[in-house]
C-alpha cells in the first residue's frame, strides 16, 4: 500500500526550478531512497513533503489524505518524522530533553496540569522518560543522556537526531543524509539500524550519497537531477542505468 | 541640650526636575539655618535628612519610607511633582507623620481627606484660574490657545482653564494641545496654535518646555503673548530661550522685588542673597516657608513633639508673615494664597504685571 | 564531608524557609520591609518575564505594560465597583492575559527583535492609554485610595503582614514555573527558543505554544502589578513607563536567563541596589549602570548561576563538566516517582 | 494647504534627524546582531562634546566640530573596549542588556558631572527662517535634511562596497567563521562602534541649538531613532532614513490633524501596524528559510 | 620545490597538545608533524577529537598545560585565530560555516579577506575556483543559506582555497558530496598540493583519504595511537577492520 505520494510536485525559487513535476511514491513498510547530484532538489523535495515549503505545483498525499496545505506540525501529528541535513538539534538542551521533545505528539498533558503537577502529568513524564531511555539505548546514546546536545561530536549528533525522530514511532521517517559525517566503519551499523527501524514498522525514506548504504538496504530508489526525476527502480536497476551513472554515480573503477 | 529634631526632606535631585528639587532644598536649608542660629526649637536643633525621589512615584514611596522608618524623622517636607507627593503621602498618612509639600500644585492633594498633609504652593485651581482671568480681563483677549504637558500638572491646570473660561466668560479655547513632558519638538503643536489664529497662548509646563516653546514659536514667527504657571519660574528660562522668552507672563506666589516686598519677604530676599549669592525664585521661597511653617508646628508641640500636636500646630498657623506672604493655614491643609502675575523682561529680570 | 553534603541537602530547603518566614522580624524597620516587598514583587515580575523571554525566547521590551494592566485592573474593580481585593488580584491576571492574547494574535508570528519591538510599541501605547483614558484610569491623576486586602478580618496593610501575602504568591509562582518547565509544555517552549524550525518538526504548534507562554507570563505579571497597586495604594501612569521594562529585562539577565533562583535574585537585588546605594547620592545610578554591565561580563550565567554553583558545591553534586540543568532533571524525576 | 506643507516640512526635517540617529542603530545591528540601546546616549554625548568644545573651550565652530567628533569617537571606543568587547562571544541577550547598562551609566554620569538641567547652545545656521511664499523654513532644518541624506548615502556605499563593510556583515553572521577568514573581529567591532558613536554624536551636535543640551536628550532622541530604524527594517541603511522620515511626518501630522495628546502614541501605533503587516519593515528583506 | 627540501621542512609541529572543554579533557597530549609539501591525514572514530585538533591549531580553542604548536618554527600555541590565518593556515571547518546572508561571491571574497590588496590575484583565483566548482558559478548571486548541502560544502572548501594558504586544513571535505564530486574534490586536493600547498586532512572516508595522503595519523579517544605512511596504513589489517569497514561490506556483496 502506498503511504506517501507526491503528484507533479514542484517549487520555484525566483527563476530556479528547484523541483519540478516530481511523482514519487513510497510503499508502506519499505525503505526508499532518493539520490542525485548536489543541488538536484532532494532536500527540497523533503521540505515539500514535510511542509517546510509550500509547493508551487502538485499535491502531496499521506495515508491517502491530501496534506499539501497542512502545516508542518500537523503533518508530524499524522506520523511524519524527519531529520535534517544540516543538524537541527536543540543545542543547549540535554540529550534527554531533545528526545523527550520527539514525544511531543504522543503526549498530551495540558499546561494547567503541568503547572500543578497533577498525577496525569507525573505519569506521562515517567512513561516518556522510560521510552526515551529505551530509544537512547537502541542507538547507543544512553551514556550521553545528560550531556548538552550541542557538545556532542558531529557523528553522535546525527544519531541523536535519529533518536529524536523515531522515539514517537512515526509512520514515515524521512532521513536526510544520515550517513554524512559517519565513520566508514559505522556505516554498517547505521544500515543495520535503519533496517531495524523499518522492521519495527516505520517506513523509511532516505536521502544519501553513500552508495554502500543506499544500495544495500533500499527497496526502491528514485533519482533526481536538476529538480526532475530521471529514474526510479530497485537498486539493481538503478546501479546500471546509464543516465544515472552519467549524472551521478560515475564509472566504477 | 536635647537631641536634634530630625526632619525628612525629599525631592527630585536627579531627573528632569532636578533643578527644582535643588531649589527646594536651598530654601529649606536656609530656613533651617536661621531657626538653628536663633537657638533651635525648645533648645533643640533641627537636623535635615535629604533623599532623592528621582521624580518617580515608586522611588518617592521608598524615599519617604526610609525617612519615616529608617531615619525616624519627626516630620517630612517634600516634594515637587504632584504624582510623587500623591503616592508618598500615603506613607506619611499611614505612619501619621506630619507632611508639608512646598511645591506640588496638583489640586487633588488637599482634597482626599488626608489629615497629615499641608501645602504652601498655590493649588492649580488658583493659579490657572488667575492666569485665565488675567488674559480676558487685563489683556482683553478672547481668542486663546492652550498647550500643556500631559501629566497632573499640565492636565490639571488645563481643566481649570477650560472651566473658568467657559463658566465665567463663555469662551472656548481656539486650540488645546498636549505634549509629553519630555518632548523637545513643539512645532507641530505650535503650528496648530498658529493656524487657529489665537491671540494669546497659555502654556502649562515647566521652564525647560517653556524655553523650547518660546524659542520655537519665535522661529515660526508666532508672535503672541505667552502665559503660564509657576513652573515657568526659573532663571534657566531666560538663559535657555534668551530674548525669545522676554515677555512671558506667569502666575506666582512670590516675587523677588525688595522695593515692593513686605518686610518679611524683604528679609528673606536679603538672607537668601547673602547665603547663595543670587536672587531667590518662588520655589526657594515656598520651600523656605514650608520649613518655617513646620517650625511653627514644632514649637506648638514642644517639648513632647507629639505628631498630632505638630500637625495641629501647622494647621493653627495664622497670619504668619513669611517670604510668600502672610500665611494662614486652612483645615484642609492649604495655605491662603494671593496670586501674583509677573512678566519676564529684558536681561532676565521679572516685573510685576499686576 | 559526605555527611555534611547530606545534611545540607536535607536541610537546605527548611533553613531557607525558616529564614524567609521570619524575615519580617529580622528586618530592622518598615522601610527595609517595604523595599523587600517591592523586591519580591519584582522577583515575581522577573520570573514571569523569564517564562516568556528566558524559556521561550520571546524578548519583550514592553513587559511593564502587563504589570500596569494588572495594577489598574485591580485598582479599578476594587475602588470603582467595590469588589473584593482578592477578586481584584485574580482579575488582574486574567485581564492582563486577555490583553496579551489580543496582542499575541497578530504578533506571535514575529521573530526575535521584531517581536521585541512590537511589544515595545505596545508598552508605549498602553502608557498613553493609562495617561489619556481619563474616565477609566483617572488619567494623570491616577487612582488614589486603593485599599489593602484583608485576610479573615486581619488587615494586610502593615508591610510586615503584606510581606507574607507577596511571599505566598512568589512561592506559588516559583512552584508553578518549575513544574511548567519540567513538562511537555515547558519543553515545547524551550524548543521554540532553541530552534523553532526543529520544534515545528517535532510537532510543536509554535504560535500556539508561544501564546501559552505569553498568557502564563502575563497572568503572573498582572498579579504582580495588582500586588504593587495594593501595597502603595496609589496607581498612576509614571510607574509603568517603558524604562521600567528595560529594568525588568536587566533583572532577568543579571539574575540569569532561564534560571528560577536567578530571576528571584535579579528582581530582588536590582530593586534593592539603588535603595541601598542611596547614601551615594546621584552617583548611585552611575554605579547601578556599571554594576549591570559588570555582572553580565563577569557572571555569564548571572547571579543564579552563582547560586546554583554554590548550592552544587555545598550539596556535593557539583560534578565537573556535567551540564547542571540536565542532572537536576534526572534528580527531579526520581523525586516524583 | 499651507498648514499641510508646513507640517510636512517640519516632519521631514525632524525625520531626517531621526534617520541620522537610526543609521547608528542599523550599523551596530548589522555588525553585532543586537540593538544598541546606548546609541541614543551617544547622541547626548555628542551634544555635550560640542558644548564643551564650543562653549566651554571657546573654540570656533569649524574647529569645535571635528574636536567634538573626536571626543565622541574616543568615548565610543572606551565604551566598546570596556563594556562590549568582553562580551564579544556572549549571546545576544547578554549583549543587549549590556547596552542598556551602558546607557544608564552614561546618562547618569553626565548628569552627575553637568547636572540635570539643560544648557543653551547658540544657533549654528542662523535663526531667521527662510520664507518661501507663506512657508517658513528654518535653515537648521534644511541642513539637517541635507547632512542626514548625505551621510546615509556615504555609509551605504561604505558598507555595501568596501571590504571592511562586508567583513562587518560577515562578523555579525558568524563570528567564529569570520575569525577563520582572518577577520580581526575585535578591530572590526571597534571600528563599528567608533563610526556609530561619531554618527550619533553628530546627530546630537546638529540638534542641540534647537533642543538645548540635556542629559535626557539621548533617551528621547534614541527612542525616535530606534523606531525609525525598525520602521525601515533595521538591516537597511537607506531604510533607516526612510523609516526616520516616515516617523517624523507621522508625528507631525498626528499632532497637527489628530490629537496632539497622542502624538507619541500615534508613532508607536504605526510602528506596531507596520511590524504586523510588513514584518521586516519598509525596506528590510523578508527572511527566507532553508533547512 | 626540490623534493628533498619538501620532505625535511618541518611546517607544523604539535607537541603534547592538551585540550579541555569545560573540564572534560578531549585531547591528551598529542604529537603531530606536518612537513612542507605533504598531505597528511588524521583518521579516527566519531568523537575521537579530530575536529578538536584542527580547531586547536587554528586558534579557535585554547590549549592547556604545556602544549606547544609550532608553525614554520614560530610558536603559535596561543595565537588568536585571525593571527593564525595571517601566518598562512586556513581551515574549512566542520559544519561548513558559510556566511548565511552573504552571497556566494561575497563568501569567497571573505575567504580572501587578508589578500584584499591583491585585487588582480583575487579575481584570478575566483575564476579558478569557479572552474573547479562550476556549480558555484551558477549560484554566485545566491545567498549562502539557500544553497544545497553539497553546494555549501563546495563553497566552504573554495572559500578556504581563496586564502591561498601555506597550510590548508580540511575537516571532512567529502561530507554531503555526491560520489562523482567526491572524486573531484580529492583530485582538487592533489592538484592544490602539487602547486605547493601543504594539506592537513581530516576524513571519515579513511580509504580515500589514506590513498591521497603521504602520511596518516590515527586518533583514538584523544590520543594518537598510530602513525605511518598512507600506503602502509591502508594495508594495515587493524586499520582495515577498524576504520575502512572493508570486510563486512565485501561479505554482503558476495
Ligand atoms: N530558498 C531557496 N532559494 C533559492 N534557491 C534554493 C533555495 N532552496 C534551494 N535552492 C536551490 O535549489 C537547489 C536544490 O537544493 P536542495 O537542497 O534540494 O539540493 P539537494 O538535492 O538536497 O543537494 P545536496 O545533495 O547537495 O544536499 C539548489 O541548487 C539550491 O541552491
Ligand atoms: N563544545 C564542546 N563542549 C563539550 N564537549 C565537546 C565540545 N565539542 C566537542 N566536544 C567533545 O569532544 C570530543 C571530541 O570531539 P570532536 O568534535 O573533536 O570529534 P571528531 O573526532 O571530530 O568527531 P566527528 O568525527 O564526529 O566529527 C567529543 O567527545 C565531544 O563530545
Ligand atoms: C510648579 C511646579 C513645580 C509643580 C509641579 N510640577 C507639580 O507637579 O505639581
Ligand atoms: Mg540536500
Ligand atoms: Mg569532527
Amino acid at each position: 500500500m502506498v503511504i506517501l505520494e507526491t503528484k507533479g510536485i514542484g517549487i520555484h525559487f525566483g527563476g530556479l526550478k528547484a523541483v519540478s513535476n516530481v511523482d514519487f511514491s513510497v510503499e508502506e513498510g519499505s525503505i526508499s531512497a532518493i539520490i542525485g547530484p548536489n543541488g538536484a532538489g532532494k532536500t527540497t523535495l523533503f521540505n515539500l513533503i514535510a511542509g517546510f515549503y509550500t509547493p508551487t505545483e502538485g499535491t502531496v498525499y499521506f495515508k491517502g489524505k491530501d496534506i499539501t496545505k497542512m502545516k508542518t506540525f500537523e503533518r508530524t501529528y499524522m506520523g511524519l518524522a524527519r531529520t535534517f541535513q544540516n543538524i537541527n538539534l536543540f543545542r543547549e538542551l540535554s540529550v534527554m530533553d531533545n528526545v523527550l521533545l520527539g514525544l511531543h505528539t504522543k503526549t498530551k498533558c495540558d499546561p494547567i496540569s503541568s503547572m500543578l503537577n497533577l498525577p496525569n502529568k507525573l505519569r506521562e513524564e515517567r512513561e516518556s522518560r522510560k521510552k526515551v531511555m529505551e530509544t537512547l539505548e537502541f542507538l547507543n546514546l544512553a551514556h550521553y543522556v545528560n550531556e548538552k546536545a550541542g557538545s556532542l561530536a558531529y557523528g553522535l549528533q546525527k544519531n541523536l537526531e535519529i533518536a529524536r525522530a523515531i522515539v514517537s514511532h512515526p509512520s514515515v521517517l524521512l532521513l536526510d543524509e544520515p550517513a554524512s559525517g559517519l565513520n566508514t566503519n559505522d556505516l554498517d551499523t547505521l544500515s543495520q539500524g535503519i533496517v531495524a527501524i523499518r522492521n519495527s514498522g516505520i517506513t523509511v525514506v532516505l536521502i544519501e550519497h553513500k552508495m554502500d548504504v543506499v544500495m544495500s538496504i533500499s527497496d526502491k530508489i528514485a533519482v533526481l537531477n536538476f529538480g526532475q526525476k530521471i529514474a526510479d527502480g530497485n537498486p539493481g536497476e538503478i546501479c546500471c542505468n546509464p543516465e544515472v551513472i552519467d549524472a551521478y554515480l560515475g564509472k566504477d573503477e | 541640650e536635647g537631641e536634634p529634631l530630625k526632619i525628612g526632606v525629599y525631592g527630585p535631585l536627579s531627573g528632569d526636575a532636578a533643578m527644582v528639587g535643588q531649589t527646594m532644598v536651598e530654601g529649606i536649608k536656609l530656613a533651617t539655618k536661621q531657626i538653628n542660629e536663633a537657638g533651635g526649637i525648645d533648645g533643640r536643633m533641627i537636623e535635615l535628612v535629604i533623599e532623592d525621589d528621582e521624580q518617580s512615584p515608586k522611588v518617592a514611596v521608598s524615599a519617604v519610607n526610609k525617612l519615616v522608618y529608617d531615619d525616624k524623622v519627626m516630620a517630612v517636607i517634600g516634594t515637587v511633582n504632584s504624582s510623587c507627593t500623591l503616592a508618598s503621602m500615603e506613607v506619611t498618612w499611614d505612619a501619621e507623620v506630619p507632611h508639608i509639600t512646598p511645591i506640588s500644585s496638583g489640586a487633588s492633594i488637599t482634597n482626599v481627606g488626608n489629615p497629615w498633609i499641608a501645602r504652601i504652593q498655590a493649588s492649580d485651581l488658583l493659579q490657572a484660574g488667575a492666569i485665565a482671568r488675567y488674559i480676558v480681563d487685563d489683556l482683553g483677549i478672547k481668542k486663546i490657545a492652550c498647550m500643556y504637558q500631559s501629566d497632573d500638572y499640565g492636565t490639571g491646570a488645563m481643566e481649570v482653564i477650560v472651566k473658568v473660561l467657559k463658566d465665567e466668560y463663555g469662551i472656548e479655547l481656539v486650540a488645546n494641545e498636549a505634549f509629553e513632558p519630555s518632548a523637545l519638538d513643539m512645532t507641530p503643536q505650535l503650528l496648530s496654535v498658529q493656524k487657529s489664529g489665537a491671540e494669546a497662548l497659555i502654556m502649562w509646563n515647566m521652564y525647560q518646555q517653556g524655553a523650547l516653546i518660546a524659542k520655537q514659536a519665535r522661529d515660526l514667527g508666532l508672535k503672541i503673548p505667552l502665559l503660564g504657571g509657576g513652573g515657568l519660574t526659573n532663571k534657566k528660562l531666560y538663559e535657555l530661550a534668551g530674548d525669545a522668552a522676554v515677555g512671558i507672563i506667569n502666575s506666582q506666589t512670590f516675587f523677588a522685588d525688595k522695593t515692593k516686598a513686605t518686610p518679611s519677604a524683604a528679609a528673606f530676599i536679603d538672607a537668601f542673597e547673602k547665603e547663595y549669592g543670587k536672587l531667590p525664585d518662588s520655589n526657594n521661597a515656598m520651600a523656605y516657608d514650608a520649613m518655617m511653617v513646620m517650625a511653627e508646628g514644632l514649637k506648638y508641640a514642644a517639648p513632647e513633639f507629639k505628631n498630632t500636636k505638630i500637625m495641629e500646630g501647622i494647621k493653627a498657623v495664622k497670619d504668619l508673615p513669611l517670604a510668600t506672604g502672610t500665611i494662614s493655614m486652612s483645615p484642609n491643609g492649604d495655605a491662603n494664597r494671593d496670586i501674583l502675575i509677573i512678566r519676564l523682561t529684558e536681561g532676565g529680570k521679572y516685573e510685576l504685571a499686576k | 564531608m559526605k555527611t555534611f553534603h547530606k545534611l545540607y541537602r536535607v536541610s537546605r530547603i527548611w533553613i531557607l524557609l525558616l529564614i524567609v518566614l521570619t524575615l519580617p522580624y529580622w528586618i530592622p524597620n518598615n522601610y527595609y520591609l517595604q523595599v523587600a516587598n517591592l523586591g519580591m514583587i519584582f522577583s515575581i515580575l522577573t520570573l514571569s518575564l523569564n517564562i516568556l523571554a528566558g524559556y521561550t525566547g520571546l524578548f519583550s521590551v514592553g513587559f511593564i505594560a502587563f504589570y500596569g494592566i494588572g495594577a489598574y485592573t485591580s485598582a479599578i474593580v476594587v475602588t470603582r465597583l467595590g469588589w473584593s481585593v482578592w477578586v481584584g488580584f485574580i482579575l488582574a491576571g486574567v485581564v492582563s492575559s486577555l490583553f496579551s492574547f489580543l496582542l499575541g494574535l497578530p504578533t506571535m508570528r514575529l521573530r526575535g527583535m521584531y517581536f521585541a519591538v512590537a511589544t515595545l510599541a505596545f508598552g508605549e501605547i498602553m502608557y498613553q492609554v493609562f495617561l489619556n483614558w481619563t474616565s477609566i484610569t483617572g488619567g494623570t491623576k491616577g487612582i488614589k485610595g486603593v485599599p489593602s486586602p484583608e485576610f479573615f478580618g486581619i488587615s494586610l496593610r502593615p508591610y510586615s503582614k503584606y510581606f507574607y501575602l507577596i511571599l505566598a504568591v512568589l512561592v506559588i509562582v516559583i512552584l508553578l514555573t518549575r513544574n511548567l518547565i519540567n513538562s511537555r509544555t515547558g519543553r515545547a517552549m524551550l524548543a521554540i527558543r532553541e530552534n523553532d524550525i526543529a520544534a515545528e518538526a517535532m510537532g510543536v504548534d509554535v504560535p500556539k505554544f508561544k501564546m501559552i507562554a505569553f498568557l502564563i507570563a502575563t497572568f503572573f505579571a498582572g498579579v504582580a502589578g495588582a500586588l504593587y497597586g495594593h501595597e502603595v495604594r496609589y496607581v498612576s501612569p509614571e510607574s509603568f513607563v517603558n524604562a521600567e521594562s528595560a529594568a525588568v529585562l536587566a533583572m532577568m539577565v543579571v539574575g540569569g536567563i532561564g534560571s528560577i533562583p536567578g530571576s528571584i535574585l535579579g528582581g530582588f537585588i536590582l530593586t534593592m541596589l539603588p535603595e541601598y546605594l542611596r547614601f551615594l547620592g546621584n552617583i548611585r545610578l552611575v554605579i547601578y549602570g556599571a554594576a549591570i554591565v559588570a555582572i553580565i561580563i563577569f557572571a555569564p550565567k548571572g547571579l543564579g548561576g552563582l547560586i546554583e554553583w554554590i548550592d552544587g558545591f555545598l550539596s556535593g553534586t557539583l560534578k565537573l563538566g556535567t551540564h547542571k540543568k540536565s542532572t537536576e532533571k534526572v534528580e527531579g524525576e526520581n523525586g516524583h516517582s | 494647504m499651507n498648514f499641510f506643507l508646513q507640517q510636512l516640512i517640519q516632519g521631514i526635517s525632524m525625520g531626517a534627524l531621526y534617520g541620522l540617529i537610526a543609521i547608528g542603530y542599523v550599523l551596530i545591528y548589522n555588525a553585532w546582531g543586537v540593538l544598541n540601546f546606548a546609541q541614543g546616549d551617544m547622541v547626548m554625548i555628542g551634544a555635550f562634546a560640542i558644548l564643551i568644545a564650543h562653549v566651554y573651550m571657546g573654540l570656533p565652530l569649524l574647529i569645535a566640530f571635528p574636536i567634538a567628533i573626536i571626543m565622541c569617537c574616543i568615548i565610543g571606543f572606551l565604551v566598546e573596549i570596556s563594556a562590549f568587547r568582553p562580551l564579544i562571544d556572549a549571546n545576544n541577550t547578554r549583549r543587549l542588556i549590556a547596552t542598556i547598562g551602558v546607557g544608564i551609566f552614561l546618562r547618569n554620569l553626565v548628569r552627575v558631572i553637568f547636572g540635570a538641567d539643560p544648557y543653551p547652545f547658540p544657533s549654528i545656521f542662523g535663526n531667521t527662517a527662510v520664507n518661501i511664499g507663506e512657508l517658513k523654513i528654518i535653515p537648521q532644518n534644511i541642513w539637517n535634511t541635507v547632512i542626514g541624506f548625505g551621510l546615509v548615502i556615504l555609509l551605504s556605499i561604505f558598507l555595501k562596497q568596501t571590504h571592511i563593510g562586508k567583513s562587518m556583515r560577515a562578523t555579525a553572521q558568524d563570528r567564529e567563521a569570520a575569525r577563520l577568514m582572518g577577520i580581526n573581529v575585535k578591530k572590526n567591532m571597534s571600528i563599528t562602534f567608533i563610526i556609530s558613536s561619531a554618527l550619533g554624536g553628530f546627530a546630537g551636535m546638529l540638534i542641540c541649538p534647537v533642543f538645548f543640551v540635556i542629559p535626557t536628550l539621548g533617551t528621547l532622541m534614541g527612542n525616535k531613532g530606534f523606531a525609525g530604524a525598525l520602521l525601515g527594517g533595521i538591516t537597511s541603511n537607506p531604510g533607516s532614513m526612510i523609516g526616520g522620515i516616515s516617523l517624523g511626518i507621522l508625528e507631525s501630522f498626528g499632532a497637527g490633524y489628530f490629537s496632539s495628546s497622542v502624538q507619541a502614541g500615534i508613532a508607536y501605533a504605526v510602528l506596531f501596524l507596520v511590524l504586523i503587516f510588513l514584518p521586516a519593515g519598509l525596506l528590510g528583506k523578508k527572511e527566507s528559510r532553508k533547512v | 620545490m626540490p623534493i628533498l627540501e619538501r620532505m625535511s621542512n618541518n611546517m607544523l609541529k604539535l607537541e603534547n597538545v592538551f585540550v579541555n572543554y569545560a573540564n572534560i579533557q578531549v585531547l591528551h597530549g598529542i604529537n603531530i608533524e606536518v612537513k612542507a609539501g605533504e598531505i597528511v591525514t588524521i583518521i579516527g572514530a566519531n568523537g575521537a577529537g579530530k575536529s578538536t585538533t584542527l580547531k586547536a591549531i587554528s586558534g579557535l580553542i585554547p590549549k592547556t598545560l604545556n602544549s606547544s604548536i609550532k608553525f614554520l618554527d614560530e610558536d603559535i600555541t596561543s595565537l588568536q585565530a585571525e593571527k593564525v590565518v595571517e601566518r598562512g593556515i586556513s581551515l574549512s571547518p566542520e559544519g561548513r560555516r558559510i556566511f548565511p546572508d552573504l552571497t556566494v561571491t561575497e563568501n569567497l571574497e571573505m575567504g580572501a579577506y587578508l589578500r584584499a590588496k591583491d585585487k588582480e590575484g583575487v579575481k584570478n583565483d575566483m575564476k579558478e575556483v569557479f572552474t573547479m566548482f562550476p556549480r558555484l558559478e551558477e549560484r554566485k548571486k545566491q545567498s549562502g543559506k539557500t544553497l544545497s548541502g553539497g553546494e555549501q560544502q563546495m563553497l566552504a572548501i573554495a572559500r578556504a582555497l581563496m586564502a591561498k594558504p601555506k597550510l590548508l586544513m580540511l575537516d571532512e571535505p567529502s561530507t554531503g558530496l555526491a560520489p562523482l564530486i567526491v572524486k573531484d574534490i580529492f583530485e582538487i586536493i592533489k592538484q592544490v598540493n602539487k602547486k605547493g600547498t601543504t594539506v592537513l586532512l581530516v576524513e571519515q572516508n579513511a580509504k580515500i583519504a589514506l590513498s591521497v595522503a603521504d602520511r596518516g595519523y590515527v586518533l583514538k579517544n584523544g590520543n594518537i595511537v598510530m602513525e605511518d605512511t598512507g600506503k602502509n596504513l591502508l594495508k594495515n589489517e587493524l586499520i582495515r577492520a577498524a576504520y575502512l569497514g572493508e570486510s563486512t561490506y565485501k561479505e554482503k556483496k558476495a
